[in-house]
């Protein structure tokens, strides 16, 4: 538990609070894109550089925007009032002690944690692409044939809107 | 429905009112607006970056200057129509002298004739070259094409002082003739100029007309059919580049344009490739018209004598004259009651009737297109507000 | 070949950005307070007028006849007559201005006043530093600082004030002519009276005879 | 082009339509034909497509004002005065109702001639200012008589979107008429000896009696 | 080793043994966190200059090719202007439209400059100048450069201003199309180089074969790679005639168009900063980085080399600004998509095939045939599709 650590866990967290918390859904998506700029950070610090440049790539630079577009084409003022329900608070903390108790409870029952110090994985850029292209090829393969072809739906479905307003 | 559109639906930012049209964007370009050449406005709702209506707004110019005129005295008005088209005040002067000499049957002697085509092409190629680096600022080319023309235009300029004593309210044409005569080496200064010009025109040729970008920009956007040109009443190169076979210049025969040899290029597209090139190919003409008439101007007067300058009275009538401006036809209509005041004084403002067809052009476009149809459209908002 | 027409322009532009350096038509910008553009002769901006000799309230041109005043297209041009009279350049007592303003924030310098003017006293300037901070005081010319020398005026449009000179000389000439003959004639009939022994008493003094306009 | 002939082969050729030639005295000779209202879209539609005169291009449209004139005239009337039945002379002012006029320029593109000139007049300034539009045989009558609407105030029925075009919509008066006033507390440039500058002073004390700032003062 | 050769050594690492020497008089444990402050702030003030200098240059360059001097009055030939111009940028009335979102309009430019000067970190400006030698350096700097878009969009929403939103739009629909190819374009170097490492690239081209080096750019692929990085690259630093997102004559100044004062200045600083840093890593991958064009021209100091590229880079940027028209947004998207997209996809292929073929001959002609001819046939089927093409006109008599 180093002070760097200290300072992502706190940005982190606070990031994703304020993420839930927040009434404007885009300042929500905001501090979503800030919690993930500390989960990326986090990657690095336990030296898993390949692993954190792409969760910046990914999820701050397209997943964030992607959320932000999404925003901005369903909603409307009316849907951003929150539920002010006390009973749905209550549902919602309930559910997240529960989740949080059951993670918390793996993790200390895990033999990870009887470990003091994690070894240092020595994994680099070269190391992932080789397992990607050798054992783990036909997963690769699958997933990118399934991308594809959601690629080519989406487009497809788009021309069908297209060709309807015309 | 694109992205853009929504995102300002859902950011609430005043959408048009209309029903059925909340999700479309509404954005008043002007009248403070880079590209509206003036203070213009263009109230367009937008769906995405498509054109999904366009009015434009008129008026933030407007300074009567007609009823100006009615307490004028008729060369008391001459100084105000070099403000109408402050790009080229000299062929307002001319439509206005035209007028008034129609009105009151007054003949103009040939060398004032010679002059007043020199000034009125100058002035066109002035005005082209201007516009055509206007039109090239608006597509975005930073400013080197609207230099270049800018250039040019300074060495025109310069001719216009050193023959009226100013640069741009040049307040040369009088009721019967012309103001000065030339000075001293004027023609011989002039004759450079206009031998330097095609140069000019093959390096800007060389810059523009083939350029990739330019023509995809341009090709098929903006297109004026002939049959609306005619009915809207679209005049000039605009006309010509729909393919509208009409130049006043050859129409009217006025003033001495049947002595010279020139073409009228026309258009078949009618979009704004074709309009830009048309006034391309018609500065060409005008340097040719510009240097048969240098080298025809004889020695004579260059007023009528019998015109006064003071107490002028036309009898009662009424008289409409027009000439091929070098943004369309300019006219003025002037009803005198014998007085030494107009009546009625009434500019056919080119640059105005030639925006009626904005919103037809625009429809369907890109926002981007909407500064480039405008362009291509060349006004002056001196003009089209009055 | 997609492309091509680019190429030409980049060209283009970097025959304009190397000629800029070697020639001069090319880049013809005037670095303006150290340089100046040579004076052309036919440039206008605001009326002055004009006065012959060495002072400028004695040989002020204007006669105070409105009408500039009146002809004016945005009635920039105010003025206001003496009550008494001071003789003129050919000699012939006239009225002159009391007060003669040009208000130059209004002046759009059509010179229209230096056409209608028949005693070539109004003409145009070539001064153009004329901005100011003050609206009112500096850009409102009254009568002193209107009056510029004959001299000014040949020195700034010498073509045309040398034909005005010109033309003022015969006129003077004229006048003078007939201003002697007048005299010669009188001087005959005074001769004549004399010789008739009844000398004429009450002789008006001689105007001249004749308007310069 | 004889517009006599015009004249007359429109005559023949819009049944009920009627016209006068107005001749026109300066050098110009551009004489016009003046229009009736209920028929000026049938015989403009006629000049327009009829093969031999194709006034296709509708170049300038202008409005004139015709202010109504006051003649007085004395007439001698039998009037009682103190009981007594006399003969008094009285000034009787009849006023000739003025009207607006709109005068349109035609030419010809496919022909190359023209011009003709057409002139339509209202019945009187104040009510009967209605005319009927021209938009939709010449489009570039659109903006014109927006404009015509807006100075001159005449209202051209049929046209698609008459709103004023230069001044700005809640503006009342119509300027191009001859017996408009100016304003007085416009937003005047105080110049030296400037009699706005006087109005709008005067106006502005009647509006509040605070003397005006020290700018204003000027 | 000769005095001289000695010499030339030192003077090429003048930077890292000033550094080296500056660090040895602080204890060791700071020396590490001393050491990354030293070499930021090096780069900073580098990069800021550079950014003035630019700017100079630019409106020089532009004047010139326009047949104007420039900007000439302040200083020495002008050289003062940038400063004047940051004064005025500094003492300028800082506005925020009233229904700003202020924290996230003050926010923007700041992310946008942190983000901007963050990709210096893998860019080995000569050598051993490397601030972090990452073995996913080139990774590391395209998920910098997406952290752009978000300062972006932050901009242009939190204006609450519809020029604003509209260029907001256009610049992230464009920044997100063009880093498919801009990223599918380096892949060939990493293909080729077989690592993410910034430094292990150009260590690779640092190599001399008579007097040539082996720089990526002077082979087919690599040709081709750098060609369309560098349009790609223009794209993503919103360069004309791909400035559409603050194309001025359309939309204003798009997302900046509610800034001023410093915040504008902030946006202008990190526009240029995002150009060199892309520029940069075109240097990177395509140029040979800092190594000498020739063999014979190594004893001048590699960082000399780094910058003297960067500067022509730069300048054919202003070169291009200063002579083409902006492009519509849709002639952009198909650009990229139907332009820029297969020919990196093919390109890829191309770097394969000129892999797996043996040195000689043969392998240039391949791989040169398979880059030129999809390149005209896209090229012109772009402008097929379009039918553009010069007209000629007829005259009435």
């Amino acid at each position: 538990m180093t002070t760097s650590f200290m300072i992502l866990a706190v940005l982190t967290v606070a990031g994703t609070a304020a993420a839930m918390g927040l009434r404007n859904a885009v300042h929500c998506v905001l501090a979503l894109a800030l919690g993930f700029a500390g989960i990326a950070m986090l990657y690095l610090q336990l030296g898993a550089q390949f692993v954190g440049f792409t969760q910046i790539l990914v999820y701050v630079g397209a997943v964030a925007i992607l959320a932000v577009f999404a925003i901005m084409m369903t909603h409307n003022d009316k849907s951003m009032a929150l539920p002010d329900s006390h009973s749905a608070w209550v549902a919602g903390c309930i559910v997240a002690v529960a989740v949080f108790a059951v993670l918390a409870r793996a993790i200390v029952s895990s033999s990870a944690s009887a470990q003091t110090q994690p070894p240092q994985p020595a994994a680099t850029v070269q190391q992932i692409g080789n397992a990607l292209m050798h054992r783990f090829v036909m997963p690769l393969e699958i997933m990118g044939l399934l991308l594809t072809a959601a690629l080519i739906g989406a487009v497809v479905i788009a021309m069908d809107r297209r060709e309807e307003m015309k | 429905m694109s992205t853009a559109t929504l995102a300002a639906a859902s950011l609430n930012l005043e959408p048009a009112n209309e029903s059925g049209m909340d999700q479309l964007l509404e954005i008043a370009m002007g009248p403070q607006h880079p590209s509206t050449h003036g203070v213009f406005r263009m109230n367009v709702v937008l769906d995405g970056e498509r054109v999904v209506r366009l009015k434009p707004v008129f008026g933030y110019l407007h300074r009567n200057h007609e009823k100006i005129a009615e307490n004028e005295t008729y060369l008391g008005s001459m100084p105000y129509t070099d403000r109408l088209d402050y790009m080229c005040p000299l062929t307002n002067n001319w439509a206005y002298a035209l007028a008034v000499e129609k009105l009151a049957g007054i003949q103009v002697p040939e060398r004032a004739e010679y002059l007043r085509v020199i000034t009125g092409e100058l002035t066109r190629l002035q005005n082209h070259t201007c516009l055509i680096g206007f039109l090239m600022q608006d597509m975005g080319a930073s400013g080197t094409p609207l230099m270049y023309a800018f250039r040019q235009r300074e060495i025109i300029l310069d001719l216009f002082e050193a023959l009226t004593g100013a640069r741009m309210m040049c307040n040369y044409m009088r009721f019967g003739g012309c103001r000065v005569d030339l000075p001293a080496g004027w023609l011989d200064q002039a004759k450079k100029v206009v031998a330097g010009f095609p140069r000019f025109l093959d390096e800007y040729e060389s810059l523009l007309v083939s350029n990739e970008i330019l023509m995809d920009r341009t090709q098929d956007v903006g297109v004026l059919s002939k049959e609306l040109a005619i009915s809207a009443g679209i005049s000039g190169p605009m006309a010509r580049a729909s393919g509208v076979d009409y130049d006043i210049r050859k129409v009217d025969h006025y003033s001495i344009y049947d002595r010279f040899a020139f073409r009228v290029p026309l258009g078949s597209h009618g979009d704004v490739y074709d309009r830009f090139m048309i006034r391309l190919l018609e500065m060409r003409e005008s340097v040719n018209i510009l240097q048969q008439a240098m080298r025809d101007i004889p020695e004579g007067p260059i007023v009528d004598p019998k015109t006064k300058i003071r107490g002028f009275r036309p009898k009662p009538g009424e008289a409409y004259g027009r000439i091929e401006g070098p943004k369309g036809e300019l006219g003025f209509y002037l009803v005198s009651d014998g007085s030494p005041n107009p009546y009625r004084y009434r500019v056919r403002p080119p640059s105005l009737i030639n925006l009626t067809i904005l919103e037809d052009l625009c429809l369907g476009r890109n926002v981007a297109d909407i500064v480039v149809i405008l362009g291509s459209i060349d006004i002056v908002m001196g003009e089209v507000d009055r | 070949m997609v492309g091509e027409g680019i190429l030409k322009g980049l060209a283009e532009t970097a025959r304009n950005f190397f000629g800029s350096y070697v020639s001069k038509d090319r880049l013809t910008t005037v670095q303006y307070p150290e340089q100046r553009e040579p004076q052309i002769e036919a440039t206008r901006d605001f009326p002055f007028l004009v006065y012959d000799g060495a002072d400028w309230q004695q040989g002020m041109r204007c006669v105070a006849c409105q009408i500039c005043e009146k002809e004016c297209p945005p009635k920039c041009i105010f003025i206001e007559k003496s009550k008494d009279k001071k003789p003129d350049a050919f000699g012939k007592m006239q009225i002159y201005p009391a007060t003669f303003n040009i208000d130059i924030s209004v002046c759009m310098s059509c010179q229209i006043c230096v056409e209608v003017c028949p005693f070539d006293a109004i003409k145009m300037d070539v001064e153009y530093h004329q901005s100011s901070d003050d609206r009112f005081g500096a850009l409102l010319l009254n009568k002193q600082r209107l009056s510029k020398s004959n001299e000014y005026y040949n020195a700034i449009h010498p073509t045309e004030a040398s034909a005005v000179d010109a033309q003022r000389a015969e006129e003077l000439a004229k006048l003078e002519a007939k201003a002697k003959a007048a005299a010669e004639v009188k001087a005959a009939a005074e001769a004549k009276a004399a010789a008739d022994a009844n000398p004429a008493l009450n002789a008006s003094p001689q105007q001249p005879a004749g308007d310069p306009q | 082009m004889n517009l006599e002939a015009i004249k007359s082969e429109i005559e023949a050729n819009v049944p009920g339509c009627r016209l006068e030639l107005i001749a026109n005295p300066s050098p110009s000779g551009q004489h016009s034909l003046l229009l009736d209202a209920e028929h000026a879209s049938a015989v403009a539609l006629y000049l327009r497509d009829t093969p031999n005169l194709r006034f296709d291009f509708c170049s300038n449209i202008t409005g004139i004002d015709w202010p109504g004139k006051e003649v007085s005239q004395k007439i001698k009337v039998r009037k009682l005065v103190d009981g007594v039945e006399q003969e008094v002379e009285e000034t009787r002012i009849t006023t000739i109702p003025g009207s607006l006029e709109v005068v349109y320029h035609l030419y010809s593109v496919e022909k190359k001639h023209g011009p003709i000139v057409l002139r339509m007049r209202t019945k009187d300034r104040d009510a009967g200012v209605h005319l009927p539009s021209f938009t939709p045989i010449w489009r570039s009558a659109e903006l014109q008589e927006r404009e015509i609407f807006d100075l001159f105030g005449v209202l051209f029925d049929g046209h698609p979107d008459l709103r004023r075009l230069l001044m700005w919509d809640e503006f009342q008066d119509y300027p191009m008429r001859r017996d408009y006033v100016d304003p007085d507390d416009y937003e005047y440039e105080p110049t030296a000896h400037d009699a706005v500058l006087q109005r709008a002073r005067q106006h502005l004390s009647q509006a509040n009696p605070v003397q005006p700032s020290e700018g204003e003062a000027r | 080793m000769t005095h001289l050769a000695l010499m030339t050594q030192h003077l090429d690492q003048i930077f890292v043994l000033t550094s080296h020497w500056l660090l040895s008089y602080l204890p060791i444990a700071l020396q590490p966190l001393c050491s990354a402050i030293l070499s930021v702030a090096a780069i900073i003030i580098a990069f800021a200059t550079l950014f003035a200098l630019t700017t100079l240059l630019e409106r020089k360059g532009l004047g010139r090719m326009q047949n104007r001097y420039g900007p000439n009055r302040v200083g020495p030939c002008g050289l003062f202007q940038p400063l004047a111009d940051g004064v005025k940028s500094l003492t300028k009335e800082d506005i925020v439209p009233i229904r700003a979102d202020r924290a996230v309009h003050f926010m923007a430019p700041v992310l946008l400059v942190a983000a901007s000067f963050m990709g210096y970190a893998v860019l080995p400006i000569g050598r051993n100048m490397v601030m972090v030698d990452m073995n996913a350096g080139v990774l590391f700097f395209f998920a910098i450069g997406s952290l752009m878009e978000l300062a972006v969009f932050m901009a242009g929403w939190s204006s609450r201003s519809k020029y604003s939103l509209l260029g907001a739009m256009r610049a992230i629909a464009q920044m997100i199309s063009y880093e498919v190819p801009l990223v599918l374009a380096s892949v060939v170097v990493l293909m080729q180089a077989g690592s993410l490492s910034t430094v292990a690239i150009v260590n690779m081209q640092a190599t001399y074969s008579g007097i040539w080096p082996h720089w990526f750019v002077f082979t087919p692929w690599g040709f081709a790679g750098f060609a369309l990085f560098m349009i790609a690259a223009t794209a993503e630093s919103n360069r004309s005639p791909f400035d559409l997102p603050e194309g001025e004559s359309e939309i204003i100044a798009g997302y900046y168009t509610e800034y001023s004062g410093f915040k504008f200045a902030l946006f202008f600083l990190g526009e240029y900063i995002g150009m060199f840093a892309t520029s940069g890593m075109a240097i990177t991958l395509f140029l040979g980085g800092w190594s000498a064009p020739f063999s014979f021209l190594t004893w001048i100091p590699s960082y000399f080399w780094f910058f003297a590229k960067l500067l022509t880079i730069i300048s054919v940027f202003i070169w291009i600004r200063g002579t083409l028209p902006r492009l519509r947004m849709d002639q952009l998207m198909n650009l990229a998509w139907q332009f820029m997209l297969p020919m990196t996809l093919l390109n890829l292929l191309t770097t394969g095939i000129w892999h797996f073929m043996l040195p000689g001959f043969l392998r240039w002609i391949v791989c040169s045939t398979m880059v030129i001819v999809p390149c005209i046939l896209l090229g012109s089927g772009l402008k097929y599709k379009k039918k553009f093409q010069i007209r000629t006109y007829h005259f009435s008599q």
